[in-house]
């Protein structure tokens, strides 16, 4: 199994943050509606081809998003879900909280790209809550984007910064969803979870990155799917 | 009948102790801040407060927060980089935290306003912000049953008012004011100015006057690079 | 027990549909929010003093309603919920049937004024379905205009054409809202019904035209509160 | 992506017999006509219709209903002066009706849209309509359960498009439209005409591109007394 074309071929080591993120950018079908959640996948915007004609949702209530402005254009009111200044492309629209959360809720986004800590291969995702006792709580808009869109797709390291891997038989943090994650992509592997995985309830493997099966499986502790 | 009140104390008028204040704004961004300037000032304590955030440095919530004005707070995402207040208080056990999803806090408030008694959402199920929550599968989905969160009082930030109440907002500070304005016994608007009735477009206006009880215009309430009309 | 001041003192007979509209009118308090149901309360709002800032409501979608055009101004997209032209006052707004169901529903109309079949001393109301085995169905917004404005009152004749009274002790025909009514506007006098009823669950006379307090139970069939 | 399509059956596409769809408008203001006419032209039946209303004289609905193509319609007021077609189709028993409260109506096509499973609401409560429904008495006040309303197609009038499917609406037909566009698999929208995206106000959108998938401009759409942009 090879990297994807725009990697330039094969590739013998993990992917970096901005190749992760084209990966994730070229499955995504040209005239989708997209969220990209907070953190790493906000960098998947940059490498949505020009004309492909998606349209970025933000949660905070438009469609349409525009890339960062410059220096002199930032306008305190017109920030996405990171409170990030951004832009207003021609036909953007705006609307309400609950307008907002009915879009993402209703189906209507066909993929949304979240963040996480851990994902199960059944799909389950954790990404709101390390779990630490002193940790202040916030979940913001993580448990209706991973249960909202049309497809909810995982962008994520495969190991913690410990080394703990990050995809697991079952997550043991608190979960923000259960079974909605349905591909993770990770700089070491794509990997389908969820609906995707096989009939041994395994994740299955669907392109590496510089490192063979069994050694995945090996840095996993998982048996794993889509062997060869 | 919307008043339109010539100063921010004014336009909030009475706010008991013990009163339910929703706060309008995602972060800094629609936030109602000469409002909650005057809830600070008028001395309401005992506080229930909704709100998507739990102040920004030292802002007017925050200091409600750090202040010992705020009992209960109903929030979505209170831990930001400069939540500070916010953290020490609910570390050392001084305020209650009510953490529900943005999109049940936006749904549940929508809820309080079009008389929803109650609803059903897969959002949390399976998840601790679940817990203890009646459940039930519909259409093959599992889903959580959610309530309806209304107040006595909303603040929320607009961009312009009529004359009889009629709102529109700007950009993303429009977040969850038009929401907020239907669900509570009481709404004050702040906006950057009002105009006589008839001068909004009938088709553009995101809140009608029927939702506001009073307008205030404040100068600084649209000051951003580049704001036009 | 008089007639109100704008119909020119005490009535020997019962009011005109014109006079029934002005007593429903002269309790309308300045500044409220009005919807007006189809038929006989539309007539309301010719009797809303100038300057009264009353604003009415029409559940298909308008804050602001103001009255019919000159034919010339007829806009077949601009109507009240009787599918009738209507016009745009300064201050209007439009909104869809949700937004403006949930407007009714919400419970941010002041008051409601509903034309019955019949009204219970308990205050259901009945006036969707004459209950005639070969009718066609039809409810539109009446079951939500009954339960959701803050007060909803009716404004009907009496008696019905057959000289049946619509004032009853339980409703006979199918209800539109169980205990919503709180007041009855009719041509021989105003009573109330619904949570203003008396201790004894008897309707209680507000005002007689024309008729004695005797004389209306006999014509209704009832014991009624309210009397001298 | 939105399609912006050339002729009434071009933006309609397949229909195929035995699908679900939302028919917009309030008696005649803001009823998609060439849609439908479209619809009827196509030949496809066994029909689930969702509207306000069941046809108003011979328009292009009250027709589909005469053809026997219509076999259950969802509607809040079928009876009209001239709703003879359906009158007669329902005293035949050749059409099955739910009546449903307008505001029901409404707001179980908005949590279609919305992904809300199912609500609680005091609309119909106590009487025929809600019949063998679940209650609830929540905060005092019983009330019934009320579930979604989709469809696969729904087809809307609305006054302009832009090219990526933002609607803006006129007056009072603006009615079932924006509810009705989230609520099915996919959205079709005569317009009176169609502009370049970002001519329309962001701030003034009232259906977002994303719930539209097909547009197309019909020089009849607006043909009314003073119409104006």
């Amino acid at each position: 199994m090879t990297a994807h074309d725009p990697l330039t071929g094969p590739l013998t080591s993990p992917l970096t943050r901005e190749q992760l993120a084209a990966r994730v950018a070229a499955d995504i079908a040209p005239g989708s509606y997209v969220n990209l959640g907070i953190g790493l996948p906000t960098l998947v915007g940059d490498h949505l081809p020009p004309g492909s004609g998606v349209t970025l949702h933000t949660e905070n209530g438009m469609l349409g998003m525009g890339p960062a402005p410059a220096p002199e254009d930032v306008d305190p009111e017109l920030v996405n879900a990171g409170k990030v200044p951004v832009t207003e492309l021609p036909g953007a629209s705006y609307f309400h909280q609950a307008d907002s959360f009915a879009m993402m809720r209703g189906g209507h986004i066909d993929v949304c790209v979240l963040g996480a800590f851990q994902v199960s291969a059944g799909g389950d995702l954790a990404n709101w809550s390390t779990g630490a006792p002193d940790a202040i709580p916030a979940v913001g808009g993580a448990m209706d984007l991973a249960v909202g869109a049309r497809r909810t797709v995982v962008m994520m390291t495969l190991l913690a910064k410990d080394g703990a891997p990050k995809l697991v038989e079952e997550c043991t943090l608190p979960l923000t969803g259960v079974g909605c994650v349905s591909r993770v992509y990770a700089d070491r592997a794509v990997i389908d979870v969820g609906p995707g995985r096989d009939a041994h309830g395994r994740a299955v493997v669907v392109e590496r990155f510089g490192v063979g099966h069994a050694e995945l499986e090996d840095l996993l502790g998982l048996t794993l799917g889509g062997e060869g | 009948m919307t008043r339109v009140a010539g100063t921010a104390e004014e336009a909030l008028g009475d706010v008991p102790d013990g009163a339910t204040v929703m706060i309008g704004g995602f972060g800094p961004a629609g936030q109602p801040v000469e409002l909650v300037e005057a809830l600070l000032a008028s001395g309401a304590g005992d506080l229930v407060v909704v709100s998507n955030n739990a102040g920004n440095g030292d802002d007017a919530l925050a200091r409600l927060v750090r202040d010992g004005r705020v009992r209960r707070i109903v929030c979505s995402f209170p831990r930001q980089v400069d939540s500070w207040h916010f953290d020490a208080a609910f570390r050392a056990g001084r305020i209650e935290l009510e953490l529900v999803p943005q999109g049940n806090l936006a749904e549940r408030i929508r809820a309080a306003g079009a008389g929803i008694g109650a609803f059903f959402t897969p959002t949390g199920y399976g998840t601790p912000l679940a817990e203890g929550k009646e459940t039930r599968v519909l259409d093959g989905v599992p889903m959580v049953l959610e309530t309806p969160i209304r107040a006595d009082v909303a603040l929320v930030k607009a961009h312009r008012a009529d004359t009889v109440g009629n709102l529109v907002y700007r950009r993303t500070a429009r977040n969850f004011g038009p929401v907020m304005a239907t669900a509570a016994g009481r709404t004050v608007a702040q906006v950057r100015d009002v105009v006589p009735a008839g001068a909004l477009d009938p088709e553009a206006v995101v809140t009608p006057g029927i939702y506001v009880e009073a307008v205030v215009a404040l100068d600084s309430t649209t000051a951003v690079a580049g704001a036009t009309a």
